[in-house]
């Protein structure tokens, strides 16, 4: 008998895979040279962003950083859209202000990937006071990787977060690098756990390659935070298959780790034997991946076929008190 | 009218814009303490009418009360975050510059950052080197942010009452020797000022002087003492550093011929240079003498009086400036 | 018969009382006005600076913040030269450039007092790391505030010290109040010691007002940074009996705990009665403090008789590629 | 003579300075891990030769990457932090400006602070709004920092190493766009290029151009153009934005008797501004036209092709102003 969880499963492993089809794809049109600028891909990190994203709302908070495509399609960030912000094309998700790097989409609550790491976690309490001030009914969740909180500002926000009692949870998605760094190299103490704990923030861990685990997990903490508990913290252990930036060499790891991961942790095929276990064909989950690739297909050949955007648009969304002015 | 100073025009300004607007909010270290001689008078009081969740006193986390302003912004409100000095606000320059002048921009227009960040800039007696700096010239070159300098009570109350009122970021930017100083205030007008908009505070014709914060009214006493000496002077208050009032110095230089601009802080990379350079370009064949700025030398400030003083561009120099200009001319 | 640790103790309280007397008259001098600049006033507080830098050598690096003066005189900077820096006069510690805030001595290991809080952390831990380099047989210890500790920099430091297991000690002088805020009203969290130990640095509390306590306390912690086992915490609780300004009115606190701490945790008193409990005379205390009020008065009138450093002063001890120019 | 790319001769310079002097170190993230084309590939081998206790490899933690840096300088070491570009150097502006720039002056000599702070600088496609900022001018405007900005792979050697040598905080600022680029360096020769001294690129006779970094090569490209037209242009790299080498520029000017400035950041607030405003003022009767100078736009650089160009200063654009420049001359 089908197991009344199925269609949940299912629904998660969709977006899985829309995840990575993406992420593979922008490999691809890295090395083919139609990406202008750098992108970093999610790859095996799936279940993180769709777990956590599977217990928001579309008006709840996302801020995202440098590895943002997942963040946004999991919080239903148009691809096709995307694809145009990648390929710097009029109609992207900025208007081709942005790239990879600062994807956004704010009509779904995905308030931006952004380039400096760490100030996602500063910027969320902000909002999630604004929430607080407006009496509306959000919360707010920020992604923030393994490396990135040895950075001050992610201490200071862990302090203040608990301090204002504010609806935020933070989401440390661990994915063992940071750029070519073995985080835990630099990382000092019993880990993220620990140190939020130790800020008042409560804290737990979640195998972050299990997305049936993260998305429990995160039903729960994001129930407290949306009960105003005060903020949380989540902490996803999982793996960055691909280099930190998509042309990356890494040549400061062994392969035998990533084709270990592949083997034994990689999330979409640990979801695909829940549900095969569990009722499911192997042609529904097919059909998935398939209806998939070929949305990814449609959207990158309609994106490279978009045009550039006007260049008079540089001159817009800037400051409006006196127009910039070209000198010379 | 009422008689009040810099720093109570401030506070009755937030205070008049916090009645009008439920989004405006205030954060910053020790503003819910503020009483009497603290060092955050702007904000005397208003904990009592406002109650803590919108004036916000802050742990000190200068990160965190610019990031989470943007953030804050970002999401419907209208935060002004006071980082009580540039000094301190040079631990925040991060979230100003890479989030707060570039989010609108960077994310094509799906969000504005209504946002007043308030650094008080300027010398003040004895404050050393770590408390005596000005960087209106630095966020003149960050694409994004409007700076504004008041320099009297009158404009302190409605430059922020514009500020708050914008929709982008604005860098506040008092002078932390004017909060003692007093002047009129219309309180039954709204008093708003336009920003980018400079004021002339005295007519001449012989040679404009441009100055801002501080520095205008060092520049009035030069002028009144440049009448003594039959130089007619016109003082411009640029009172905002950008977008500045272009039109307002051509059209005085037109007229004078001789342009000097005084600022407090450091010349070297100082906003003077800008001015200058403009000005000098726009109306090289009609100068009467070459234009020059003032400012400080390329030196810390130090504590000692007789140190300290190095640093100050005092009525004299402007009056000194002012003769060789009028003397150098070729005419 | 004396207790043999009393000649210890003499000399701990002979140094408290060289800080309260030069605090002291620091407010004296401050409503006279002639002290150009502010101050800030560590009355109260002796314990923690004398009892830690008790254990200190003279060739140890010390980091103070903005309330420097016990940390200076505890280390052995001169108080003739001090009280001339705080007149802005020649022969101050720093020529009269720095003043109070940035009173510093560095032949005797004081690396300055500093106005902006929690750098000295971050200064800290690289100057521990120089000593590394270089074989040095030195410890660093950096002084902060307990408002200070919820700076982002701060915590930063603690992971770092921890990382290269530098011979760092923080001490953290809590007394209770950060400018006018009650810190515990924006510290989130167990305190201070439960941060350090989440960065995995060793952490311990004890009683700031005595100054026995914190001199055994310092004397194993120092020990053990010393010899090498990598950076320690204390955290030191006292309290500010004076404004956080020498002309603070104070409006924000009741009189009330003040005086309660003055007649019940005092630290001066508190070791005179250890003092006189074991075998000294209350004269030989008065003879003590007798003593130290002749030298800064001596100190104080020598430094008001002392002239404004030379002018063109102000050009030198900067930048040496290319002279400053004074334009116009 | 060895041809190698910026990239490489800025790192060895580095592994020179680190054997001549035991003191010398460097920090910063991801340094250890550096290889072929991680983006650390100034550093990349570095590690092997010199451990892991003399190339630093360092949490993300800016404030503690500059801050340590300043400590460990103060304490007789002689670091060079690398902070990769100066959009994340943002991160940590006061422990550079309220810290490395102050110390000797503030404790009155008793200290100094040998630091080398690399932050580089510059547009480079693709890398959008907060990977491509240039700070030179604000730097300018700090007293006790040394600003230099090398466009060469000689001149990035060899200021390196000056550098390093220099006994006050220096920050170094390479450009993103540079470190492939090739050019010859005597291995032979100890290279070292002076602080403070500017370098005739090319003579000429009838318009001076000042740049610096990247912007160098594109104005050779536009004095190539410029020469077709028959304008003989003298191109000056300024090499070092602080103390900057106004003898130099003088000479030449009073030579041609016109001057272009031309900078890759935003003009509002540039640097370009200084140089235009002190010459013009200097030499403004043996002018033959107006200084002119040419910047970025004041808005963010956006990631499209089309959008960033509008942010790029381009030969074409140089080349019609220095045209426009020689027309609008009174002879
Ligand atoms: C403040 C800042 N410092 C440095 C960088 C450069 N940088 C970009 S990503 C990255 C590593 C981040 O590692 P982690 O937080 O683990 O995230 P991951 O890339 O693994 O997703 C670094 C150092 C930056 N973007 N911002
Ligand atoms: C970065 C920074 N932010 C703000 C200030 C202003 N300030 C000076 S002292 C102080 C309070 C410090 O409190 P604490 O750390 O408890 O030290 P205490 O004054 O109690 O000794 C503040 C906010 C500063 N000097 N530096
Ligand atoms: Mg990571
Ligand atoms: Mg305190």
């Amino acid at each position: 008998m089908p197991n009344p969880d199925t269609e949940r499963i299912l629904a998660l492993y969709r977006t899985m895979h829309l995840i990575r089809t993406f992420e593979e794809r922008v490999g691809v049109e890295m090395q083919k040279g139609n990406i202008y600028g750098s992108a970093h891909q999610s790859t095996g990190q799936e279940a993180v962003a769709t777990g956590v994203v599977s217990q928001l709302r579309k008006t709840d908070y996302l801020f995202s950083n440098h590895r943002g495509h997942g963040h946004a399609l999991a919080k239903g960030a148009n691809p096709f859209a995307m694809w145009k912000e990648l390929f710097g094309r009029a109609g992207g998700t900025c208007g081709g202000k942005g790239g990879s790097m600062h994807i956004a989409d704010f009509s779904v609550g995905m308030l931006g990937a952004n380039g400096i790491v760490a100030d996602g976690a500063t910027m969320a309490v902000g909002a999630a006071q604004a929430i607080r001030l407006l009496g509306e009914d959000r919360i707010v969740v920020a992604f923030i990787g393994d490396g990135t909180i040895n950075r001050g500002p992610f201490s200071e926000a862990l302090n203040w977060a608990k301090v204002y009692e504010l609806p935020v949870l933070f989401v440390i998605e661990d994915n063992v690098y940071a750029s070519t760094t073995l985080t835990k190299t630099v990382m000092a103490g019993q880990g993220v756990v620990a140190r939020a704990t130790a800020f008042g923030v409560p804290a737990i861990n979640v195998d972050g390659n299990d997305v049936i685990a993260v998305s429990d997990v995160a039903a729960t903490v994001v129930a407290d935070v949306r009960a105003s508990k005060g903020p949380r913290l989540l902490h996803a252990t999982t793996y960055r298959v691909r280099g930190h930036l998509a042309l990356d060499k890494m040549f400061y790891r062994d392969k035998k780790e990533i084709d270990d991961f592949m083997v034994h942790h990689e999330p979409i095929g640990k979801c695909r034997r829940w549900l095969t276990d569990h009722g499911t064909s192997a042609s529904a989950c097919d059909t998935i991946a398939n209806e998939i690739s070929a949305t990814i297909e449609r959207a990158v050949a309609e994106a490279l076929a978009a045009p550039q955007p006007d260049a008079r648009l540089a001159y817009t969304d800037v400051q409006d008190r006196g127009a910039p002015v070209w000198h010379g | 009218m009422a008689r009040m100073t810099y720093a109570d025009a401030v506070r009755h300004a937030l205070a008049e814009e916090m009645r009008r607007d439920k989004r405006v909010w205030a954060l910053g270290e020790d503003l819910s303490t503020a009483h009497g001689n603290s060092s955050a008078n702007q904000y005397t009081g208003l904990i009592d009418e406002f109650g803590s969740k919108r004036i916000v006193n802050t742990p000190i986390s200068e990160s965190t009360i610019m990031g989470a302003a943007v953030g804050a912004a970002v999401a419907g409100t209208r935060p002004v975050a006071d980082l009580r000095m540039i000094d301190f606000g040079l631990c925040a320059i991060d979230e100003l510059v890479n989030q707060a002048a570039k989010i609108r921009y960077m994310f094509g227009g799906q969000a504005r950052v209504p946002l007043v960040v308030r650094e008080a800039i300027g010398l003040k007696a004895g404050m050393a080197a770590q408390h005596t700096q000005s960087y209106e010239a630095w966020f003149a070159h960050v694409p994004g942010l409007v700076v504004v300098t008041p320099a009297t009570p009158a404009d302190g109350r409605g430059l922020l009452k514009a500020s708050i009122r914008c929709d982008d970021p604005v860098v506040f930017m008092e002078h932390k020797d004017l909060w003692g100083l007093e002047g009129d205030i219309d309180l039954d007008d709204e008093g708003l000022v336009p920003i980018g908009k400079a004021k002339t505070l005295r007519a001449g014709i012989d040679l404009t002087i441009v100055a801002w914060s501080r520095m205008t009214h060092v520049s009035m006493l030069a002028a009144d003492e440049l009448a003594k000496q039959n130089v007619s002077t016109e003082v411009i208050d640029l009172r905002t550093i950008y977008p500045w009032d272009q039109q307002a110095v051509l059209a005085s230089v037109e007229k004078t011929g001789r342009l000097l601009v005084v600022q407090e802080s450091v010349l070297a990379g100082g906003f003077a240079n800008e001015i200058a350079a403009e000005i000098a370009q726009q109306l090289h064949w009609k100068l009467h003498a070459p234009v020059a700025r003032l400012g400080a030398p390329r030196i810390p400030v130090g504590y000692a009086p007789a140190l300290e003083a190095e640093h100050r561009v005092e009525a004299a120099k402007i009056v000194q400036e002012g003769l060789r200009l009028v003397k150098a001319s070729k005419t």
